[in-house]
């Protein structure tokens, strides 16, 4: 019997800017059902790790398959929440029509939005506990808040592999919690997440795949793994010398995110 | 050199002071429009070399200087221009131009301020646009023949002498257009343009000039003064309408539709045609449309046979 | 009469003619050149950075009313007049378009929309109800150009005649931009990047802004003055952007807006020399020419250095993550 | 506020245009015009001109409004601007090929030099970090420079017809014909076919580029047919109405859209419809009198609908949230002035039911004139009744006694009860110090909604004391104060604690 392709893939996936290299010679295939989280310092290339599966960004060499296949041909698999600054605030769309988005790629082009996708929609919000705020002009919100928007859009996408671009970036302590019960109750119905993380303290609780990524690959595994001193060294070089306690315990602050080259 | 010890950036800025010059000695004589350049080809006949900056066909108003063109400006020794604010920033530099060895003439600097048309509300802020009267475009030809003999006293009998032929060339255009224009009728004197350059053509030919636009090339037509045009035309009965080459026609072609009358033709308003090139007129007269004669017969020519 | 587009090149009437036989009109029109690209150069960064890159455009149109009530009140076409009306007119649109954007969730290019077209509409109808018979627009009042700076009225200091008048005051005015942005330097830097941390570092955000954007409307009109709108509206965007493909901190990109402007007055006045035509315009295709080398070749986020491949016919504009100047 | 000059001029202008000045011949100086004869005329559609000026008005505020929407939306508003600047090239090419100004020939020069622009602009924003603006500008004054050095090599060769050719391609609202509406009425239905057919696209690739390529969207495609829509939309205008006009149609309905909804289907219709508005009364307003200027008095009415949104809108308009504020301080002062009431009331131990002003001046840490003055506020906003002197002055107003209704009482408990309620939940659930929890209470006591306050009982289990030993008003303590007459002079001691 033929094996599922799984559903996400890369290979020898190398990428740069300005003939920097960001990615090189990176290698992984993520297994249905996992909930992986992406660390590695600033500028260890985890948003172009992100970008690259989805073909915004053009690989130098190698590829990525989605369950077996080129991007183009699963757009409908996967489902993708951005960086929260990547869009205009100010831009004229409300809660809903931004949740709605989310069924474009269903909805195919030229249809207009059916009442089902609507009402997947609004039970999307409802999960992210924003549906009263569906009529709201999206700059209203506070960050935590557009956070789940784009969490309910991604939702509405019902894919099966999702790629989160830093979701826990500035976001409050509430919001914090209900992302994580969002996403292991999409690891619960069979769903791949690859979340984006830059807090190494508390990855741990929260996933239970890692990739430890600084340019290279440096490993990738289940957490017991992966989440040991000798590989966060690996990963974050000699910027971090606390290194063992943090490894050691998975509570207190990290100001490692302070330091690094810029951001690219 | 004239330098002194100032700052240094002082010191390179006017560090030449010594140009070559012109080895043959000659005079370079340099002119803006078309109108001055005919006037003072004429004058300085084969003694002096003139160079035009503004080609046939350019509007003074739109003109702007090539690089060729600055270093003309350069080692020129005298320039004629227009005047009037004609030129706009180039005349303003023309009338303080400063530059050791440089004369700059306005040839209707001696034209009388009577003569000159002005707007009620502005004083001295006459209408530019005196080639169309033969009578003051006349008195710039002294203009031009006094700058000369001032300058190159050597040339002044056949100075003297151009002027005068031309002058009389002058006064013959007038009689023959006088003529021309008296044969149309009393009622349909009328030139519609579309825009006011031919205030001092309807008054030396006794026509009711009439546009749509100012004088300004910066105003814009208003909705009503189309229609009040076009109740105009059709309450006077003004047989045909008239384009100008400097300004886009679709006002006055839409004005002659609507009232139901023909474009009578292209008029040549702030710039004359190339020269050399030959038109023939109704009566089988040909003449060179890049001269002030042949512009004048063309103008003329085209408003009887548009208007009668 | 000229028959051919492009005439021939010949080497020596192009680059050594123009510096033997007129060296000082030469020197002059380059030297001009050099002050008005410097002086728009130094600032335009700032513009730049504050997304403001149309300001220059917007004020060649704005200015209309201005001259216009200028007009009304002088009764004259006189330089001075002129230029006062054409500033007053330069800050109030600069101003405007602060407030608009500030004041409302109207973004600023949209805002500087907005100011253009309603003061030239402004200025078009004063124009034309009250002074349709006199001869009145920027171009013909106001618009100075480059190849007649060598014939404008001299700067005579205790004797000596200085040159152009004109050169002088672009050069105070380039050397004043430079001053102030020495002087203010920090605040400048902070307030166009982040005016939040300004704020909270207690700086006078708004201060700063209208200061900058004042400074900026009289630079600008200073140079119409002297050289017409090609090559102001020009330069304010030019220098910024393509030293931005060499340099990414704001220090560098000041400092390199010198040799750029050199690089565009000299380069531009050889090529109106052979091509014969307009000498501010081409030293704006001379700065094209330039930005387009840039673009291909510059070490920061040129095509060339962005990619091995080719890939950059199909990447996006997702890709210029970093921001423009990183302070 | 200098902005608010913009507004007088304008109104300046339509006052003061109508005594047409005389001079000799201009048309709209020979004749004269009648207010209500040019509205009957304008109504009655006679003149070609004028159903030209309506329909051109029609179409060109649906697409230019249409498409500002998207324009402004993603700060491309100054595409017109650029684009009248960058087709200067191909004009004068157009007459190089032509050799002559013939309309075709530079019309498509003009368009092909338009689309080059926008394919420029377009690829430098996709393979650089330049801004939007910036790209627009280097375009404009690239494009422009090369055209301007066309333009001089023309001007020395030999035509003898090349006068005017920069300004040849721009038309005037005026002047616009037949032909130029037809074609205007094109470029709207095209407009409108794109708005309907890729309404979901452009709407996601405006608003979050990646996510749309995430979902399949061909975000290329998409922006292409925008800006090729576009630069369509605005040749044909510019040779219709001129460069101004087009940027101020291009920009300002979809700016006054913008301040007045959140929502991109409103932002569109508004827009559009403010285009056609300004079109409209624009023309209407240029017909009333002699030496009006159609375009530009287009471009003013389109301003004067922008300003009054930036005023007068009521979300996001100045005089709305100076008004809001105003609300909010007066409503806070209240609220203020009647927990002090509450305050002394307490310190009594609601023995008496009233309170001197004098008390409430000491309680307040004022004078006793602004404690009075607040007490009239409250007196005026019927949560108080007042006996004493009708005398504001500061020796009658003393002994002044004040008197909270049911509602100003039920209101004060309200206002103590949250900030009660606020300082015992930092002290108790966020630790804070109990004498760095006033500050903080003070400010959010005014903003508490309802169901915040249900969860804070809920989460501190309905206490009766704050973290200072204080009494939190109950419910009870509200009713208490609902049966009341409103007589002053009536029973004591009813709030009396038991």
């Amino acid at each position: 019997m033929a094996q599922l392709p799984p559903p996400l893939e890369i290979h020898d996936l190398t990428v740069s800017y300005d003939r920097k290299p960001v990615l090189y010679g990176v290698d992984a295939v993520v297994e249905a059902g996992s909930l992986v989280g992406v660390v590695g310092p600033n500028g260890a290339g985890k948003s172009t790790l992100i970008k690259t599966i989805m073909g915004i960004v053009q690989p130098n060499g190698g590829w990525v398959k989605i369950f077996g296949q080129p991007y183009k041909k699963a757009v409908t698999r996967v489902g993708y929440v951005p960086q929260r600054e990547s869009v205009d605030w100010d831009f004229p769309v409300s809660v809903m029509d931004v949740v709605l988005m989310g069924r474009y790629g269903h909805a195919g082009l030229m249809r207009r939005v059916s009442k089902r996708d609507r009402r997947i929609a609004s039970e999307c919000l409802e999960k992210v506990n924003m549906q009263p705020f569906s009529d709201r002009q999206i700059g209203n919100l506070s960050g935590g808040q557009q956070q789940r928007v784009f969490l309910a859009r991604a939702l509405a996408q019902e894919s099966d592999l999702y790629l989160m671009d830093e979701p826990f970036a500035g976001v409050d302590a509430a919001t914090e919690t209900a992302i994580v019960e969002l996403l292991r109750d999409l690891k619960e119905r069979g769903k791949t997440l690859i979340v984006v993380h830059h807090d190494l303290s508390s990855a741990r609780e929260y996933f239970d795949k890692l990739m430890l990524l600084n340019m290279r690959l440096v490993a990738y595994g289940e957490m017991e793994e992966t989440f040991t001193p000798d590989l966060l060294q690996k990963t974050y070089g000699g910027r971090l010398t606390i290194l063992s306690d943090v490894a050691g315990q998975a509570a207190g602050r990290s100001e490692f995110e302070q330091e690094g080259t810029p951001k690219l | 050199m004239q330098l002194l010890g100032l700052g240094s950036i002082f010191t390179i800025l006017f560090f030449a002071g010594c140009d070559a010059g012109d080895s043959d000695g000659k005079l370079v004589v340099v002119t803006t429009t078309t109108h001055v350049t005919d006037m003072v080809k004429f004058v300085a006949g084969d003694r002096l070399d003139v160079i035009a900056l503004m080609g046939p066909g350019v509007d003074p108003h739109l003109y702007k200087p090539s690089a060729g063109d600055a270093a003309t400006l350069a080692k020129a020794d005298l320039i004629f221009f227009s005047g009037l604010m004609l030129e706009g920033r180039m005349a303003d530099v023309f009338a303080k131009v400063s530059r050791r060895g440089t004369k700059a003439y306005a040839v209707t600097e001696n034209v009388s301020e009577k003569s000159l048309l002005e707007p009620e509300e502005f004083e001295g802020h006459w209408d530019p646009h005196v080639w169309f009267d033969p009578a003051i475009w006349s008195k710039c030809v002294d203009v031009v023949s006094d700058a000369l003999t001032e300058n190159d006293p050597e040339g002044k009998a056949g100075y003297t002498e151009r002027a005068e032929a031309l002058k009389a060339e002058y006064l013959a255009v007038t009689h023959w257009a006088q003529a021309r224009l008296s044969g149309l009728p009393e009622g349909s004197r009328y030139l519609v343009t579309s825009h006011d350059a031919f205030n001092y053509f309807g008054r030396a030919f006794g026509l009711e000039v009439l546009a749509v636009q100012g004088i300004s090339t910066a105003t814009e037509a208003g909705l009503a003064d189309r229609v009040a045009m076009v109740d105009f035309v059709k309450k006077h009965g003004v047989k045909a309408i008239f384009v100008e080459s400097s300004v886009n026609p679709a006002i006055i072609e839409g004005i002659a539709k609507e009232a139901g009358v023909m474009i009578g033709g292209e008029l040549f308003s702030d710039a004359m045609g190339q020269p050399g090139r030959l038109e023939k007129g109704p009566d089988g007269e040909q003449y060179d449309i890049g001269t002030w004669v042949g512009m004048m017969k063309h103008n003329v020519n085209v408003i009887v046979e548009g208007l009668k | 009469m000229r028959e051919e587009f492009f005439p021939t090149f010949d080497s020596v009437s192009v680059f050594v003619d123009p510096w033997l036989s007129g060296f000082e009109s030469t020197f002059q029109v380059v030297l001009m050149g050099f002050f008005v690209c410097l002086a728009c150069g130094v600032i335009g960064n700032f513009v730049v950075a504050r997304r403001l890159a149309l300001v220059g455009d917007a004020i060649s149109h704005s200015l209309l009313p201005g001259i216009a009530i200028a007009f009304v009140f002088t009764s004259s076409r006189s330089l001075p007049a002129m230029l006062i009306g054409a500033a007053v007119a330069g800050v109030l649109t600069t101003v405007l378009i602060e407030l608009i954007h500030r004041k409302s969730r109207v973004k600023p290019d949209a805002a500087i929309g907005i100011v253009f077209t309603t003061l030239f509409a402004v200025g078009v109808v004063v124009i034309s109800i009250w002074l349709d018979n006199v001869h009145l627009d920027a171009d013909c009042v106001l618009y100075g150009e480059i190849g007649l700076v060598p014939l404008r009225e001299s700067f005579i200091l205790s004797g000596a005649n200085l040159g152009p008048l004109p050169i002088a005051i672009m050069g105070a005015v380039a050397l004043l931009d430079i001053l102030l942005v020495i002087v203010f330097y920090r605040v400048l830097l902070v307030t166009s990047f982040d005016a939040g941390l300004a704020r909270s570092l207690g700086m006078p955000v708004n201060t700063t802004h209208y200061g900058l954007m004042i400074a900026l409307a009289l630079t600008i009109v200073a140079a119409f003055e002297a050289v017409g709108v090609v090559l102001v509206v020009a330069m304010l965007i030019f220098p910024a952007v393509t030293v931005g493909f060499f340099f990414e901190r704001l220090p560098a990109l000041l400092f390199g807006v010198a040799p750029l402007s050199l690089a565009y007055s000299l380069g531009g006045f050889h090529l109106a020399r052979w091509l014969d035509c307009s000498i501010a315009g081409a030293m704006v295709v001379t700065a094209g020419a330039l930005f387009v080398v840039a673009w291909f070749f510059g070490p920061k986020g040129g095509l060339i250095y962005r990619s091995r491949a080719l890939g950059f016919l199909f990447a996006t504009s997702k890709q210029k993550i970093s921001p423009q100047i990183v302070g | 506020m200098k902005v608010l000059r913009t507004i007088p001029v304008f109104v300046l202008l339509v006052f003061f245009a109508f005594p047409a000045l005389v001079h000799a011949a201009r048309i709209g100086d020979v004749t004269d015009t009648d207010w209500g004869e040019q509205t009957f005329r304008f109504l009655s559609l006679r003149d070609a001109a004028v159903r030209n000026a309506v329909l051109g008005s029609v179409f060109m505020g649906v697409s230019c409004g249409l498409f500002g929407g998207y324009v402004v939306a993603r700060r491309l508003a100054l595409f017109g601007d650029t684009l009248s600047h960058a087709v200067l090239p191909g004009v004068a090419l157009g007459f190089l090929w032509s050799r002559s100004k013939d309309p075709v020939a530079i019309f498509i020069g003009a368009t092909l030099a338009g689309l080059l622009g926008t394919v420029v602009v377009a690829w430098i924003r996709k393979t650089t970090r330049v801004k939007e603006d910036s790209a627009l500008g280097l375009v404009l004054s690239g494009f422009y420079a090369v055209g301007i050095c066309i333009l001089t090599v023309i001007q020395q060769m030999e035509f003898g017809n090349q006068s005017g050719i920069d300004k040849f391609l721009f038309g005037q609202a005026a002047a616009l014909s037949s032909e130029d509406v037809s074609l205007m009425g094109v470029v709207a239905i095209g407009a409108l076919m794109m708005v309907t057919l890729f309404n979901k696209e452009l709407l996601v690739t405006s608003f979050d580029e990646g996510f749309a390529r995430s979902v399949g969207v061909p975000v290329e495609f998409i922006r292409y047919v925008l800006l090729v829509g576009l630069t369509f939309a605005v040749v044909t205008s510019l040779q219709a109405v001129g460069v101004v006009l087009v940027s101020a149609l291009l920009i300002t309905p979809a700016a006054t859209a913008y301040l007045l909804t959140d929502r991109m289907g409103t932002l569109l219709l508004l827009s559009a419809l403010f285009g056609v508005a300004g079109g409209l009364l624009g023309s209407y307003g240029s017909f009333l009198g002699n030496n009006l200027p159609t375009g530009p008095f287009v471009v003013l009415a389109c301003t004067s609908f922008f300003a009054i949104a930036f005023f007068c809108g009521p979300k996001h308009g100045l005089a709305s949230k100076w008004l809001r504020r105003r609300n909010r301080v007066r409503q806070v002062s209240l609220e203020n002035t009647m927990k002090a009431a509450y305050q002394v009331l307490e310190a009594g131990d609601f023995a008496k039911e009233s309170v001197t002003v004098g008390a409430l001046a000491a309680r307040r840490r004022t004078s006793v004139t602004e404690a009075r003055r607040e007490a009239d506020d409250l007196v005026n906003a019927g949560f108080a009744s007042m006996l004493g002197s009708d005398d504001a002055g500061p020796r009658y107003s003393q002994d002044a006694r004040l008197f909270l209704t049911p509602a100003g009482w039920e209101r004060a408990c309200q206002i103590v009860r949250n900030h009660r309620l606020w300082e015992l939940y930092l002290t108790n659930e966020v630790r804070y110090a109990a004498d760095h929890v006033h500050e903080d209470a003070e400010k959010i006591e005014h903003v508490l909604g309802e169901t915040v306050v249900r969860h804070l009982e809920r989460i501190l289990k309905d206490p009766r004391r704050d973290p200072h030993g204080k009494v939190i008003p109950s419910l009870e303590d509200i009713e208490r104060g609902s049966g009341l007459s409103t007589n002053p002079a009536s029973a004591t001691g009813y709030f009396q604690q038991n």
